[in-house]
């Protein structure tokens, strides 16, 4: 940076602007911006095609002239789109979100908080069971062979047709509450983090594990000073994908219990009524929640792999 | 405790017992080596089955809530036609698609944000913000879009394998090492030389981590969009309406064939991997 | 389980061989075909020796050390450590070995690779750190200990991965070409360290070279082998005395043997 | 106070003001009750709520309960306080369907989930095939919501008078350009929201004189919320935690509720049973129930109540 | 894109220096503080020119030869390969690199492997496979060509990487320590191969090695280096004939020059 100065002496009105952008370029602000402005640009293309064959519609029935200005500003302005403009959207979450108390049930930040306590005990429980299950499979042949093709068959039991069938049972054996719901998403989450793990705690190199017989280790010593450290890499990678289907499984288990809080309970109200913009605004919420607990294991995984001398 | 419940746990313990007995036997002969690699984890599912018949009879849980497998085999047997006319439209429709185009579309995009680094820090926290999308919600929009039939299906599959793809291809493509990199320098590989001969080899490994987690993310997804409004054909349409209506063993058919479709989609990707893979030291330790 | 290294040594060990091979062979299975890497090796190492192996690259130098380290089987023949089996001896902790490549852990500093043997064996703390210091002032790597591995050259990875191996006290020492990144006045040097190592301990040293005059240099005895399959063609016996300044390099009774080394080498070469 | 469970059929809505009612008016602490509603969704399946022990008294559609009931889920009908049904065929006029003989060929979006039980025997009264082709109809499993009309993706879309219908109209399609079949007035109505216990728990008479105590006080609440439809909806609305529901939405309901409950004080009609029993049965070669249920009501509950 | 390599040569270059060095310094920024690496080396090769880099491990030998490949930016100074920047030069593809540590592609077999730059140069199915037969051949490989890199012992990896580097035509060939794991007998045979090849092809080779009597043997001119921060302490020019019959060794002039050689690394290390 320093030492582009002195080459870029001439003319250094455009330098200056150009180390500027180069500075914002480098950070993630303005790219985010930029490809945040394309989306948004894109989506207000789709509001008006999608959402005008309806607002024709209505104008033939009313009989009403209309000027294609008229048709982009009405299609932006419907009260059940086929898709919300951003803006209308937007509106939308700063109503429930600023506009009243959190702690009313119309409050968004509310129904974010509810699906995120749900979402975080279930993925700390899935990301330990997932690991320990990896754990079994690596250090024991019977749990390899039988354990893991069963581990698979189960992530193919669409969770939705028994999430119901899980929430029922639990109650009758007197389990309520958080927990049900949680265990919905324990049950999706585990998964990436089996996968990744068998194959983080199988990545040492054969002279690595080679050094480790040679020291007559035991397996929790290679446990822990070998494939643990090598599995880190994989961890993070797991977790990641686990947090946002934590998320998602927070969600769909918000609906059998009875669909009465939460950003599930939110959308599946919201769709029940046609509300497309409420919809999209609590998707927005989820997808927000999901990408901060993303980027939350993001910096996590960034700390720890330079706390252990990564190449940077 | 009861006698059926007893029976099911002593069951139990003498299958685990078998199987680790089993795995201490190493054969030679690779047949014996892949009957092996099948009978234990098939000794391991019989003793599920037993146990949950055993629980189930044994504690007289009704069979609206958890039917016996017995009955629910029984349901199989007669319900081909529908459970293939099921299969068809979810798994060989939707599925199959939705996972090619998702995996596909995630792996462009990691190259497209690999290649770029202003996409790289444009996009990528943006497809953190898309993983979350949950299914139930878009699935009405995408009906909405896409209409009732599989297509809509197919594309919240897409969206569901999206993220998975994605952050594993652009975590894999960081993988291959400093000296490998330096390699390629010294000959002035172009970039896509750099990236087929170096950087996706060496990604292969969480490149397929992906394809496992998506195989059965893929399922879960077309089965999930089912619920919101589809023809009266498809194994999620099946299972929702069959819940309505009582019939919870023929749920758990549909259960019982979304799994075995799932694990062996996921094991022919397994395969492949180690066809692929074969020289990544997970693999090469056997 | 975590009890310091080598006290299981089998008083009988005393007076048996520390490394005694059997018609031992070696065949690898591989896609296209075996290979086979040991032929019929038969050699017994006594205690105290110092035993050079030099041959041909490929010949199955470093499969030797690694079946002696039972990190190999052997498809036939018999191999016996301190008189045990070869995963007896692996168990009792009975060797340290010095892999060709230096293999050390990336997320682990300098100090903590070498630490790394002395946390497993069950070290305490403070002895950890003396003997960290100590072995790695020997390799010349003071000032490194809180460098990670790529923040090293490669001699530089070399001698930290020799430090890990001497920094607990083993009887037997495997070590595979541990000096061939390194320039020659640091190998005379460690050269010089090894010996003088070797003569105040007593211990067995199983060594893979490629240097004929560092095999002559700090042998007792020199084990020629040829390539492919892998066998023993020639045992050469050193008459040095145990007492060696490097100078004893230029003497005619060093250069003869030297000599006589690249003889059975050609010889082997030859009849490939 | 005794504890009672209430698993309601649907979400948190004015269908069901009167057990909120009741609750919110102390109807129910007056008779010496603690009840917890329980709402539903999409995905519960009310009989299997009660068969696992979650909740002691459902409300439910007799089509399923009796479906239910012929699969081993013995629900016995306590009480009814729906006298009428509120369930439609909506079409859209520009779609050219004038009778229900011209559904042959057309799309219609049909609730599944137990509630296509109505719907199926109507067809089959009708004699229209339900699994598509040039005679018969293309069935859409519809969702929670009326887009497919709107979408045109379907003729026809399943709708309640209470709640659908109005979303139709809040969509800005007016009246005059829709049609309506109402299952009432084709004469294949079938009985709705009723309350359905287990039958062996009838036969401890503590169960039934907690029962008998929890239909009178959730009958004063539904007569309450008759007359007072606007308070009623109100109550309704603090109850709904997901905060979706709209005030004009949830009073129009309310209005529309009152007429279906009006006829009725909570004992069920044998004459309507009978009828619902009779569609049912006339199912063709797939009827939804296969012979007529024994001892699927009892009167003895409602008896006591009034 | 793909042109075979070494066309860009610019006309002018023949009669510059090949690799020019000028005050040339490169600190590494490290957690705990810098290392400085290279410290205001100068330093001109001319073309055919064979230079040997010799000095104490970790002294920033490799570092000066990847400064040359463009894979390190200098701190301070310059530096010009074929009279272009580092970067252009490697864009034109002028040089092979031979790297310290093997660094094969475990997914591809010895043959794949070696072939991988002539695929990335766009050379034809045809003489990829003559010219992968030739360098395998050349480095005694032959045989091996469908096993994969773990299969092989750590010698034959490295010659598995030194054929790599000579499959292609670069006039410039940068050679890390490439026969650091082989034996005497091989290592002779390739340094004869290499001398052969420099003189037949008149390239232009920069060489790290520890040994002396390597260095001295294949050179024009010897570097020498010291340690930390690395600088040039002594260059070496060689008064031997460009043909060299391997017992040149022996002569009192080769030994003169191996001595000089030594000098100059003790004395390098001891103003350490
Ligand atoms: N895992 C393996 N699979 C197949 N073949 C192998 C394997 N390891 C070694 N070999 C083969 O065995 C032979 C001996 O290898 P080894 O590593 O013992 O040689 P070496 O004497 O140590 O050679 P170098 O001096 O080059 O290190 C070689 O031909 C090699 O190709
Ligand atoms: N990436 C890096 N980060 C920090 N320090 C480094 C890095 N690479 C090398 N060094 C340091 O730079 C110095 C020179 O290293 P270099 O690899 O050039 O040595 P070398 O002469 O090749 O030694 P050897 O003969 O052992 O291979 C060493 O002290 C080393 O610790
Ligand atoms: C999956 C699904 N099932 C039913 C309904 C319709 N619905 C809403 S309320 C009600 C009456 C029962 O209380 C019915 C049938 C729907 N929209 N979606
Ligand atoms: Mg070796
Ligand atoms: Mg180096």
């Amino acid at each position: 940076m320093t030492a582009s100065t002195p080459i870029a002496a001439p003319g250094s009105a455009s330098a200056a602007t150009g180390t500027v952008f180069r500075r914002l370029a480098d950070g993630k602000a303005l790219p985010i911006a930029i490809v945040v402005a394309a989306i948004v640009l894109i989506w207000y293309g789709f509001t008006v095609y999608l959402n005008a064959p309806w607002q024709i519609g209505l104008y033939q029935r009313a009989d009403t002239e209309w000027t294609a200005a008229d048709l982009v500003r009405d299609t932006m302005a419907q009260e059940r789109p086929v898709l919300p403009a951003p803006h209308q959207v937007l509106a939308e979450m700063w109503k429930t979100t600023v506009e009243v108390r959190p702690t009313s049930n119309r409050s968004l930040l509310n129904h974010a908080w509810i699906t995120l306590s749900s979402t975080l005990l279930g993925f700390a429980i899935g990301t330990t069971l997932g690991v320990l299950l990896a754990v079994g499979i690596v250090h024991n042949r019977a749990m390899d062979k039988s354990v893991m093709p069963w581990v698979i068959a189960s992530q193919t039991i669409p969770i939705l047709a028994v999430a119901p069938m899980i929430i029922v049972v639990l109650n009758a054996i007197g389990l309520s509450g958080l927990l049900p719901k949680a265990l919905i998403s324990t049950y999706l989450s585990f998964f990436p983090v089996v996968v990744g793990m068998v194959k983080g705690f199988r990545s040492p190199e054969a002279i690595q594990l080679d050094l480790m017989r040679t020291y007559n280790s035991s397996r929790t010593q290679t446990f822990f000073k070998l494939r643990w450290p090598s599995a880190l890499p994989f961890l993070f990678t797991s977790m990641k994908v686990a947090v946002a289907i934590s998320l998602v499984g927070a969600i769909v288990g918000e609906l059998p219990t009875g669909a009465v809080a939460g950003l599930g309970a939110r959308l599946l109200a919201g769709s029940y009524y046609g509300q497309t913009i409420q919809i999209w605004a609590a998707l927005f919420m989820a997808a927000a929640l999901a990408a901060s607990l993303v980027a939350l294991v993001g910096l996590g995984q960034r700390l720890v792999m330079a706390r252990m001398g990564a190449r940077p | 405790m009861n006698a059926a419940v007893a029976g099911a746990l002593v069951f139990w313990a003498g299958a685990w017992a078998l199987n680790e007995w089993l795995v201490r036997h190493n054969p030679r002969a690779p047949l014996a080596r892949r009957a092996l690699s099948l009978l234990v984890p098939a000794i391991f599912g019989i003793t599920l089955l037993v146990v949950w018949e055993g629980l189930v009879r044994g504690l007289n849980v009704p069979t609206v809530l958890l039917p016996p497998p017995s009955m629910i085999w029984d349901r199989i047997v007669g319900s081909v036609p529908t459970l293939w006319a099921d299969f068809r439209q979810t798994f060989l429709k939707a599925v199959l698609i939705g996972y090619a185009l998702g995996c596909g579309s995630g792996f462009l995009a990691a190259i497209a944000i690999d290649r770029s680094p202003f996409l790289k820090r444009g996009l990528l926290p943006l497809g953190n913000f898309v993983s979350a999308l949950p299914i139930i919600g878009i699935a009405p929009i995408m009906v909405m879009w896409f209409g009732f039939d599989w297509p809509s299906k197919a594309a919240v599959v897409v969206v569901m394998t999206f993220f998975p793809m994605l952050v594993n291809t652009v975590a894999g493509l960081s993988a291959s090492s400093a000296i490998d990199r330096d390699l390629m320098r010294t000959y002035a590989a172009s970039y896509w030389q750099t990236l087929f001969k170096l950087r996706l080899p060496a990604a292969a490994p969480f490149i397929f981590n992906a394809l496992k987690i998506n195989s059965t993310l893929a399922l879960i997804g077309a089965i999930v969009a089912e619920f919101f409004g589809t023809p009266i054909v498809g194994m999620g349409f099946r299972i929702s309406t069959e819940v309505g209506r009582m019939n919870i063993d023929m749920v758990w058919a549909e259960i019982a064939v979304a799994a075995l479709a799932g694990s062996l989609f996921y094991g022919l990707v397994a395969q492949i991997e180690r066809a692929v893979t074969f020289w990544h030291p997970s693999i090469r330790g056997g | 389980m975590n009890a310091p290294a080598s006290k299981l040594q089998p008083a009988a060990a005393t007076t048996s061989p520390v490394v005694e091979a059997k018609a031992l062979s070696l065949t690898f299975e591989t896609a296209d075909g075996p290979v086979r890497a040991l032929s019929d090796v038969d050699l017994s190492v006594g205690r105290g020796e110092f035993v050079s192996f030099i041959g041909p690259s490929g010949c199955g130098k470093t499969t030797f050390l690694r079946v002696i380290a039972d990190l190999e089987q052997p498809t036939a023949g018999d191999i016996r450590v301190n008189g045990l089996t070869a995963e007896a001896a692996r168990r009792a902790r009975a060797y340290g070995y010095v892999f060709q490549a230096a293999g050390l852990f990336p997320w682990r500093t300098i100090e903590k690779n070498v630490a790394l043997p002395l946390e497993i064996m069950g070290y305490s703390a403070r002895e950890r750190r003396e003997r960290v210091a100590r072995t790695l002032d020997l390799v010349n790597l003071t000032g490194f200990e809180r460098k990670y591995p790529w923040q090293l050259s490669g001699g530089m990875q070399q001698r930290a991965s020799i430090a890990r191996a001497l920094a607990f006290d083993a009887d037997l020492l495997l070590m595979d070409e541990p000096f061939g990144a390194l320039d020659e006045i640091v190998r005379d040097h460690l050269n010089e360290q090894l010996l003088e190592l070797w003569a105040r301990t007593n211990k067995t040293i199983c060594f893979v070279t490629h240097s004929i005059p560092e095999a002559v240099y700090l042998s007792t005895r020199i084990v020629v082998m040829s390539p492919r399959p892998g066998r023993v063609t020639d045992v050469i016996e050193s008459t040095l005395p145990k007492e060696r300044p490097l100078d004893i390099r230029e003497t005619p009774e060093f250069l003869e043997i030297a000599h006589r080394v690249r003889e059975g080498l050609r010889a082997g070469m030859s009849d490939e | 106070a005794d504890d009672v469970t209430l698993q309601l059929k649907w979400v948190t809505q004015a269908q069901f003001a009167g057990y909120y009612v009741a609750k919110d008016q102390g109807f129910y602490e007056e008779e010496d009750l603690n009840v917890e509603i329980k709402p539903g969704g999409p995905d519960i399946a009310p009989p299997q709520v009660l068969a696992g022990g979650g909740a002691d008294v459902i409300v439910e559609w007799m089509p399923a309960a009796l479906a239910a009931r012929e699969r081993g889920v013995p629900l016995v009908n306590i009480a009814q306080p729906f006298k009428s049904s509120g369930m439609m065929l909506t079409c859209l006029k520009e779609s050219g369907i004038e009778t229900p003989e011209d559904f042959r060929g057309r799309t219609l979006g049909v609730w599944f989930f137990g509630n296509e039980y109505p719907f199926l025997s109507w067809m089959s009264h009708l004699g229209i095939p339900t699994d598509g082709g040039e005679d018969g109809v293309e069935v859409l499993k519809q969702g929670f919501n009326v887009d497919p009309l709107l979408q045109k993706q379907a003729d026809c879309i399943s709708t309640m008078t209470y709640n659908e219908y109005w979303q139709v109209i809040d969509a800005g399609i007016p009246e005059e350009d829709l049609i309506t079949f109402k299952y009432e007035d084709q004469g294949v109505a079938t009985l709705e929201d009723g309350l359905y216990v287990l039958e062996d728990r009838l036969e401890d008479p503590e169960f039934v004189d907690k029962m008998v105590r929890f239909v009178r006080a959730s009958m004063k609440g539904w007569k309450w919320a008759e007359e007072n439809p606007d308070e009623a909806a109100m109550i309704v609305l603090d109850n709904d935690a997901t905060g979706a529901q709209t005030e004009k939405h949830q009073k129009r309901m309310m209005g529309e509720i009152a007429k279906l409950t009006a006829g009725s004080d909570g004992t069920l009609d044998v004459e309507d049973y009978q009828r619902t029993v009779d569609s049912l049965l006339a199912g063709g070669s797939d009827p939804v129930i296969t012979e007529a249920p024994e001892g699927a009501y009892t009167h003895e509950i409602t008896d006591k109540a009034l």
